[in-house]
């Protein structure tokens, strides 16, 4: 491939394959930022990719071509829900938020595989869907030179929705009293409380928009890559969204910018088969970069990210 | 009621909590509770057989249960648990199966010891980069998870010449016994479950009885106040991390030298260093507690085969009541509350 | 050492057992519906039930699932001890579980997919997974439009090893010009491999792509159907393998991606050695099976190869089936 | 508030407390460490809900269930530990609850004019833009009275707003409470230092051990009288002690430099030396050094030139460790953080420092029982008031965790004390205990350094006084032969002994 076939190749496919994990990764910004840490967006993301199939398999014939976006919202709604588990356990019980996760990521897992089996009577897996988020080209702007190829030839609405949730976290989070009081919260709760901040709402509700923002990506997940669900559609996504987190600082932004830089260390090491010098390099190397770079860019060699500061803590009124 | 009573207390209740909510979801799903769980029982005690491969899934559990309830007590949170007995694991089967004519006796230990380095170095990096680059450990370990196993399915295609898997373990180092396999009517129980009771003992010594557990203990709990007292912080951080991952590693070799006897290319983690979470917690990150949970979970577990061909039930519920177990004994707040506000009230009334 | 498990099956079932030929398999971490051999594995082992009038259960056939690769043993264990007269370890991982069962219950007789175990009591099956793939890449060569096909394996492994080096030599038998792009993602999971690499094959070219990469190969389906969705004109072809994968294929109610598929009747051959042993004559030692057998082939294509074409493939076919064409098992 | 009744669990907190705020007039609440102040304005202020009693505002009945309500009310509460946080801007910090809206996001400028008016009108000095976390202690607390004005307060309580600030922004203040009571606000104020509240309260409400003792006007009382309602006998204020008999030099500094961590030079060539049998105060505002010059003797901090010597021996860059071994005892000045593992027992604390060492450990096996006898008896010694020496550090009062720091540093009998803040958010009782420690070891022959910010402790302990400005040793005095006013200069940079003047220009906002 010529420097710039690859780079057609490589660009459109991080951005396809980053949505998921922008979506996930914007997910664990907001309950994290609220003081909540969430280990469980694999769990959840589950759920998300589970419904989502479901949901498309079972109304496809009365949405039809709109079906993948509408089980989309059914995701979210199911991934708030679940969330609520790890809310539960987190804020209210007091549980260690670590542990809930672990537990909510088995939870995701199990739970979906048992329903699964349930519903496709014994089968491990769902069948295949037959209604698909399809890509298209954006007229005139695929047609610019270099930059169309790239960005603008094969989109996925997807891939444009994940953006703009990113910016729209974004402005959330920073621009109005919601985000300055989750902040606030996540930082130093009983200063907040002392404002007549409900610590403990707040909480409750970011951690539920992590599982609806994380459902949606499980649900993107499913229905675009894999076309059904069994328990090999997400495995290690929700892991990869939590590293794009602390890579992107607990930003929405920089969650986003860490996504797609995943999803280009995965699309060089697929483009790597037909690029000289890179073909030679044994694949182990390139299917562990990602986690490599994680690990790197926590030690600081891409700059000190520092978590939430009450994150991990419950809030216990009077405690000092 | 005594401080001690309920820290046995709060695990009982969960594991309960947990098995009422898996009866409710059979019985929502249509499936009978009762045909599941007497499935489930049949599965763990059913014949010598089953008791054999039942304890044959707690061995490894214990190891990854102390190693995750070491990382604990000196205040890491050892998330790579799976990874360091990945690697373990293929270190373990490794020397196992490159050394021939070795005396039973080098061979064997020396196939265990080389597990136990491969935890501790897979242990070892997270615990540098957070005691030198104070970096979260969790994240690292996570991290380390997916390295390890990319990286021992690399290397078993390497050293294989391209197979998935590398040949057997050579006879003497082998954990497996046929007096025990006799004993169990051909189950896979081998030596190793005495190797994690060993490790249970020096769990327990090291941070009962040692100086070092002391400094562990105390580091884990607030290192800055440490530091002050003038123990080396980074030190024990690595130590802790070091020691943990042996082991995990030490879980590998039980798989490597006892159940399996040779080490395959992996396509999905192998779950136990996740449960090993689990059987910690359960345990209230204390050696003997290690045993009971590891107990409960690798009979749950290994009970749950039996599920679906004797009662038809899907065997994800066990994993569904482990998730719920797990849930509430991290919430054990509550219940302690509730425990307290029952006894009060008792308490109330006899004065 | 070894009556125990004799004695405890014929004091507690051997009452009430009737005299029928029982069957029963392990699948490996797959699981019995992976639209890949563990189903026709399964299938094979109900058509054998339907043939004999058995029922699903002690009695007559039934299969347990691994959840993961310790319980292969524990599961074999299970069957045999459940006293089924043939037990199948489905697929190559199992194959260190079969060895050593089968030298501990020298009683039982076992069978395996896709792997060699030398005991007396083992019967095992391997297929020509090279002439599967000599027909894909026939099929490729003769129906491409740009001159480049494409191969997305799975793992690296002896298996798709023989189907890659069937699909080479299949293509270069038609038209060594054609340029083949063989890559494989190390993964049997990762639909998301399989999409994007599937993605790059299209992109820069290659009109048909034959998979041999389990659940991976999903991905691969996924793509072309996308691309075939954007663009109903667009020239993109997917080759399944194992099973008829018509169903992985379908873009919408006219429109199909799958070409054909490379069949490898699993469920033929547990039918046939489980026939053989019924009949007495377990065949123990390695079978291999081929297109000679009927065990190897293409799938129907609906109507998506022309019938001039398929017209030559059939000669090929009949080449290799009489022998005139030996498929390499390895690439060149 | 009337008759209130606070509990926690079996504990009453709070025992049918009164008390009763005149508007317009600084009220002040005084009692012992754990007395109940806290919990009692906690309980005003809507963070807590009380058992019994009634709350009346303005002579109504009022329920006052949260924070919220209190704020309505016009009542606001300036913590005992400030409520900011740290990474947000002054305005945010003071909007934040009560957020001013603009198409549904905050409308961050208006806001911060509205802060700066505000700060004008009450003579509040703070920049609106500014973060938390770059702007002083004193600058942070004006952002805590804001906080409280900007939601309209009429009533303001004060939690111990001295404990952290220095003479000066004392001194600014108690300029500020007084020019808000001119406004006609009225006024609870916390504190521990009894001359503050002759200096600025009008009454004083005693409490004890969860009781009120009752309220007296400041005019008819003093500061004598005050110490024993609060504590129940007669405390005595000066400290008494014997003159010093120094004799040899035991520790020296020589030229020492030492930077932060973001390699600023915090202390600059900084000569000191202490001789035994003396005890050295060092008087300084915050920020000068202080923290950065313990810890580079104690070996927390790399040094970047310069010598430190303990019996004439280089200890300069030696390991925590072996600094203790040669003789230093160390009682840091953040308890919970450096000074206790706070959910170990109190028995394994005192054993913090000794642990490794035989007769404790022996061969890398620790003894718990040995553990537990030297406990029991520095518990005894030192009257650490716990239920034993298993009780977790954390269930212990602030005073006894500090008792028992200083008995596990004092017993190894290091021939160099430092004591830094000992005595901080202590009650006098406990403060009296621990001055008497410092001067029996001072007595026995051995150095002590005492850091400290209150100028009083300084005067009364120290046998000389190091003034520390902006990292160095400014001026050496004589506590007979100086006073505060002079201090107070010494502390901003003015040495009028001319030599090393020094106008505090980079000072303290
Ligand atoms: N000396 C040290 N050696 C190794 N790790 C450390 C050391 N000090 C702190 N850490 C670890 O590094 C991380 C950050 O430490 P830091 O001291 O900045 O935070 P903190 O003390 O918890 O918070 P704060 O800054 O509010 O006091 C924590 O995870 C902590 O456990
Ligand atoms: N949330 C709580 N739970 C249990 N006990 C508490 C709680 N808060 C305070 N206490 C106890 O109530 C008593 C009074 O505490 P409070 O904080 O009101 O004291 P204080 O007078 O403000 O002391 P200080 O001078 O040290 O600030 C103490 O014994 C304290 O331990
Ligand atoms: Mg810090
Ligand atoms: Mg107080």
């Amino acid at each position: 491939m010529s420097f710039l076939e690859v780079l057609y190749f490589i660009v459109p496919s991080a951005l396809f394959y980053a949505a998921p994990l922008i979506l996930t990764a914007i997910g664990g910004v907001f309950s994290e930022r609220s003081g909540v840490i969430n280990i469980g967006l694999e769990g959840m993301m589950v759920i998300g990719a589970f419904v989502g199939i479901l949901f498309n398999l079972f109304f496809a014939d009365t949405f039809g071509s709109l079906t993948p976006w509408v089980a989309l919202l059914a995701a979210m709604v199911v991934g708030a829900i679940f969330a609520l588990f790890h809310a539960v356990a987190a804020i209210t019980f007091r549980a260690d938020q670590t542990i809930s996760g672990v537990a909510i990521n088995m939870l995701g897992l199990a739970l979906s595989l048992f329903l699964t089996k349930l519903i496709f009577e014994g089968k491990g897996q769902t069948d295949y869907i037959s209604e698909r988020f399809n890509r298209f080209g954006i007229p005139y702007l695929e047609d610019i030179p270099f930059i169309g190829p790239m960005f603008f030839k094969d989109l996925y609405g997807t891939t444009i929705l994940a953006i703009f949730i990113a910016i729209l976290a974004w402005v959330v989070i920073y621009k109005t009293p919601f985000g300055l009081r989750v902040r606030a919260v996540g930082e130093h709760p009983m200063a907040a409380d002392t404002m007549g901040v409900n610590v403990n709402r707040l909480r409750y509700i970011s951690v539920m928009i992590s599982g609806a923002l994380a459902g949606i990506g499980g649900a993107i997940y499913s229905q675009t890559v894999t076309g059904d669900f069994s328990h090999s559609t997400i495995t290690g996504q929700g892991f990869m969204a939590l590293a794009a987190m602390i890579f992107g600082k607990w930003h929405p932004l920089g969650a986003m910018g860490a996504a797609i830089f995943f999803g280009l260390a995965q699309s060089l090491s697929i483009a790597g088969n037909a690029i000289p010098y890179v073909q030679d390099i044994p694949a182990v190397y390139l299917q562990i970069l990602p986690y490599v770079l994680t690990i790197l860019a926590l030690a600081g060699f891409i700059g000190k990210a520092t978590a939430p500061k009450a994150s991990g803590i419950p809030y216990v009124k009077g405690n000092r | 009621m005594s401080n001690r009573t309920v820290n046995i207390l709060v695990p009982a209740i969960s594991v309960v909590l947990g098995l009422i909510v898996g009866a409710i979801v059979m019985l929502v799903s249509g499936y009978s509770p009762v045909a599941g769980y007497s499935a489930l029982i049949e599965g763990i005690f059913g014949d010598s057989y089953r008791i054999g491969e039942t304890i044959r899934q707690i061995t490894p559990y214990i190891l990854a249960g102390l190693a995750v309830a070491f990382g604990f007590k000196a205040g890491l949170f050892n998330i790579g648990v799976e990874g360091q007995l990945i690697v373990g694991w293929f270190a373990a089967a490794y020397v196992g199966m490159a050394f021939d004519e070795l005396p039973k006796l080098i061979h064997l230990p020396l196939a265990i010891l080389a597990a136990a380095a491969a935890g501790a170095i897979w242990g070892l990096i997270p615990g540098l980069l957070k005691a030198h680059l104070r970096v979260h450990e969790v994240i690292v370990t996570i991290m380390m998870n997916y390295i390890a196993l990319y990286t021992v399915n690399g290397l078993i295609k390497y050293i294989s010449g391209g197979k998935e898997k590398l040949d057997p373990i050579q006879e003497t180092a082998t954990l497996r016994s046929p007096m025990l396999e006799a004993l169990t009517d051909f189950s896979r129980l081998h030596w190793g479950i005495l190797i994690a009771i060993a490790m249970v003992a020096v769990m327990w010594f090291i941070m009962e009885k040692s100086t070092l557990g002391f400094e562990l203990k105390s580091v884990g709990f607030n290192l800055h106040a440490s530091e002050y007292a003038g123990m080396n912080v980074k030190k024990n951080i690595v130590l802790a991390m070091v020691i943990s991952g042996a082991f995990a590693g030490l879980g590998g070799a039980m798989e490597a030298l006892g159940t399996f006897g040779y080490v395959s290319s992996k396509g999905a983690f192998t779950g136990i260093g996740f449960d090993g979470i689990a059987v910690a917690l359960l345990g209230a990150n204390n050696p003997i507690g290690v045993v009971f949970g590891a107990t409960l979970f690798g009979a749950l577990k290994n009970g749950s085969l039996n599920m679906p061909s004797a009662a038809g039930v899907p065997l994800e519920i066990v994993n569904i009541v482990i998730a719920i177990i797990i849930f509430f004994v991290a919430s054990g707040y509550v219940i302690r509350l509730v425990l307290s506000r029952l006894s009060n009230k008792k308490g109330g009334e006899t004065k | 050492a070894c009556g125990t498990s004799d004695d405890k099956g014929s004091s507690s079932k051997g009452g009430e057992k009737e005299d029928n030929f029982t069957v029963a398999m392990v699948t490996d971490t797959g699981g019995v519906d992976d639209k890949s051999f563990n189903q026709s594995a399964w299938k094979g082992i109900q058509d054998f039930g339907k043939e004999n009038g058995l029922e699903k259960g002690d009695n007559g056939f039934d299969y347990l699932q691994s959840a993961s690769d310790a319980d292969y043993e524990t599961n074999l264990n299970q069957l045999i001890r459940r006293d089924f007269d043939i037990v199948f370890g489905i697929g190559f991982l199992l194959q260190p579980a079969i060895e050593k069962i089968a030298s501990q219950q020298t009683d039982a007789h076992l069978a395996i997919i896709d792997a060699e175990v030398d005991a007396p009591n083992v019967a095992s099956v391997l297929f020509k997974e090279q002439e599967g793939g000599f027909l894909a890449g026939v099929t490729a060569a003769l129906m491409t439009k740009t001159g480049k096909v494409g191969f997305v394996g799975g793992m690296d492994i002896p298996v798709i090893n023989r189907f890659e080096a069937g699909f080479l030599a299949g293509v270069e038998a038609v038209n060594p010009d054609i340029k083949v792009d063989s890559v494989y993602t190390g993964e049997f999971s990762k639909a998301e491999l399989g999409k994007s690499t599937a993605n790059r094959m299209y992109g820069s070219g290659v009109d048909i792509i034959f998979h041999a990469a389990g659940a991976t190969g999903n991905g691969v389906f996924t793509e072309a159907k996308e691309r075939k969705a954007a663009d109903p004109n667009a020239n993109v072809w997917v080759i399944g393998v194992d099973s008829d994968q018509y169903a992985e294929g379908q873009v919408d109610d006219k429109t199909n991606v799958t070409l054909t598929s490379a069949l490898k009747r699993v469920d033929l051959a547990v039918q046939t050695i489980a026939n053989e042993a019924k009949d007495g004559k377990f065949p123990a030692g390695t079978s291999v099976y081929g297109i000679a057998e009927d065990m190897i082939g293409l799938a129907d294509s609906r109507g998506a190869i022309p019938a001039d074409v398929q017209a030559k493939i059939d000669e090929f076919t009949e080449k290799v089936k009489n022998g005139d064409i030996e498929v390499p098992e390895a690439v060149k | 508030m009337l008759n209130i009744r606070k509990e926690f669990g079996t504990f009453v907190a709070n025992d049918n407390i009164t008390l009763q705020l005149k508007k317009g007039e600084i009220h002040a609440l005084l009692g012992e460490n754990g007395a109940g102040k806290s919990t009692l304005m906690n309980v005003l202020f809507g963070l807590y809900q009380p058992e019994g009693g009634e709350i009346r505002v303005n002579g109504k009945t009022v329920e006052i269930t949260d924070p919220n309500v209190a704020n309505d009310l016009g009542i606001g509460m300036v913590h005992q530990h400030f409520m900011l946080v740290e990474n947000f801007t002054v305005t945010e910090n003071i909007i934040l609850g009560r957020e001013p809206n603009k198409y549904g996001t905050v409308n961050v400028k208006d806001a911060a004019v509205k802060v700066q008016e505000l700060s004008e009108l009450y003579g509040l000095d703070v920049d609106p833009n500014a973060k938390i976390e770059d702007i002083s202690v004193g600058m942070q607390q004006r952002v805590e009275i804001l906080k409280t004005l900007y939601r309209g307060a009429e009533i303001l309580i004060f939690d111990e707003p001295t404990a952290s600030l220095t003479p000066q922004e004392i001194h600014e203040l108690i300029e500020i409470m007084k020019r808000l009571v001119n406004e006609g606000k009225s006024i609870i104020l916390i504190t521990h230092k009894l001359q503050e509240i002759m200096d600025v309260s009008d009454r004083v409400t005693v409490i004890r051990k969860g009781k009120g003792i009752g309220t007296v006007n400041t005019s008819e009382t003093n500061p004598d009288e005050l110490a024993s309602l609060m504590v129940g006998r007669q405390v005595v204020f000066k400290t008494e002690k014997t003159p010093a008999k120094p004799t040899e030099e035991v520790f020296q500094i020589k030229d020492l430099v030492v930077e932060d961590y973001r390699g600023i030079p915090k202390v600059k060539s900084l000569n000191l030396s202490i001789r035994k049998g003396e005890i050295v105060g060092i008087a300084g505002i915050d920020g000068n050094g202080q923290t950065e010059l313990i810890e580079a003797i104690t070996g927390l901090r790399k040094v970047k030139s310069g010598h430190i010597l303990l019996n004439g021996q280089e200890i300069t860059g030696k390991k925590p460790r072996k600094v203790t071994e040669a003789g230093i005892g160390h009682i840091p000045q953040d308890r919970h953080k450096h000074g206790l593992v706070l959910d170990f027992p109190i028995g394994y604390n005192i054993a913090l420092q000794t642990y490794y060492k035989e007769p404790i450990s022996k061969g890398g096996i620790i003894d718990y029982k040995t553990i537990t006898e030297n406990a029991n008896s520095i518990i005894e010694k030192y009257d650490v008031r716990t239920q034993g020496p298993m009780e977790p550090a954390r269930a212990l009062s602030g005073g006894n965790q500090q008792k028992a720091i200083i008995g596990r540093e004092v017993e190894r009998d290091p021939d160099l004390l430092i004591a830094a803040l000992p005595t901080r958010g202590l009650d006098v009782g406990a403060i009296e205990f621990i001055h008497h420690r410092l001067i029996e070891q001072r007595d026995k022959g051995k150095a002590v350094l005492l850091i400290s910010f209150e100028l009083d402790e300084v005067m009364n302990v120290s046998d000389r006084i190091a003034v520390i400005y902006d990292g160095a040793i400014i001026d050496t005095v004589i506590p007979e032969e100086t006073n505060e006013q002079e201090l107070g200069l010494l502390m901003a940079g003015h040495s009028d002994k001319g030599n090393s003047l020094e106008v505090g220009d980079n000072g303290h906002v």
